[in-house]
């Protein structure tokens, strides 16, 4: 599954996007921002307040508990701040 | 009856001219009563800001502009809307975004123009971060709860 | 804070170039972070109207959309308005009003510009009478009670 | 007092404007309606509904009772429709 960064986000991760296999109890968003946030320095700081995360599967806008388990490509980003 | 609207959507490095754009839309046609347009400018009031930057996730951006058009259109009237996002490296003065609403009635043109910028505020993949005058680079702009209220009103 | 708002008011038989007016706003200013432009047009829908024909009163238009201008400026962040309204033969496809609004927030750009619309339909001595393509001519376009409406939620 | 007519008004009146001398006791907005309905025929189709008919004051827009005593134009016409 391809993970992809954007701004503050990808800046504390420090990289712009990643290939990962996931363990099979991650399964829905919220799932897949605790798991992350243990996985170094970085992610934890780019996970610190979880809430303010937003995520899009496969480019569209997702919930918390929505299902990544058909994703192909999942987006971490913060708030937009377009326009 | 107001036939279909034609949604066009483009999200691109480059300026716009706003011109071209309504011109393209109005061109040997008839039946357009009102043609609103919204253009967003970088701003600097007080002479604190260089410059801005604006990342966006390519492909997500176009296909939620295009998701943010098709919502607008099917709630008004609506028989051309055009939305242009810039992303890349702005000064004070240059633009950003573009959207212009064409419709046979004047509200519904307000509207849909209004109601596109609101959700493009919140919903479109777009980040920016400002470089100060006072050397200070990059800090990310915070989204603003204002932003979310204006699009919890459609 | 915004400095005082430039209020420009023509009325003219000549026709308005959108981005001309727009450019003549914007050129060299690094403080403008909302421009939204308002265009009318003599509209057609089925092909019935020939031409539109629009008297007005010499004067009081001008000094009317001026005090319409004024009452927008005051009661919004705008830092340029400018009103242009032709008088004249229209055919369909003819541009009729112009308004642009500038501020620093979007919002009140789109209501300043929607305010001035609003108010310019009730208030503003223009008066509009359609030639048909069936040979019927003169006949007076009748004032619409939603453009009261329009007014009143103000 | 210099009275000037537009759209319908004008056409049912049959001219642009004239010169006119009131009577002492027509001083405000709708007195002189009901004076000038009096004047023929075309005044009279003109003004047959004078609910419906604006009327400024030196160009700016006037209600029933203003007063008209020291105008030096004043202006009837239908609800506009510019824009």
């Amino acid at each position: 599954m391809k993970l992809v960064y954007f701004a503050w986000v990808r800046e504390r991760i420090g990289i712009d996007e990643e290939t990962i296999s996931l363990p099979d109890n991650v399964t829905n968003v919220s799932q897949l921002l605790t798991w992350l946030k243990d996985r170094g320095e970085g992610y934890a700081a780019a996970l610190e307040h979880s809430d303010v995360i937003r995520v899009a599967i496969d480019q569209e806008h997702a919930d918390a508990g929505d299902s990544i388990v058909h994703a192909r490509e999942i987006a971490l980003f913060p708030p937009m701040t377009g326009g | 009856m107001v036939k279909a609207a034609n949604i066009s959507v483009r999200v691109q490095r480059e300026d716009f001219d706003v011109a071209v754009e309504q011109k393209r839309i109005t061109n040997g046609r008839r039946d357009i009563g009102a043609v609103v347009s919204f253009v967003g400018l970088c701003r600097d009031e007080q002479g604190t800001l260089a410059a801005l930057e604006l990342e966006h996730y390519p492909g997500m951006a176009q296909s939620e502009l295009q998701r943010i058009g098709q919502n607008c259109t099917r709630r008004w009237p609506i028989q051309e809307l055009s939305i242009v996002h810039r992303f890349g490296k702005f000064v004070p003065g240059d633009n950003i975004v573009l959207v212009i609403a064409a419709s046979p009635h004047r509200q519904a043109a307000f509207d849909a123009a209004s109601f596109v910028m609101d959700f493009l505020k919140t919903n479109a993949p777009f980040w920016k971060r400002q470089h100060l005058t006072n050397g200070e680079n990059g800090s990310w702009v915070s989204a603003k709860i204002e932003d979310d209220q204006a699009a919890d009103r459609w």
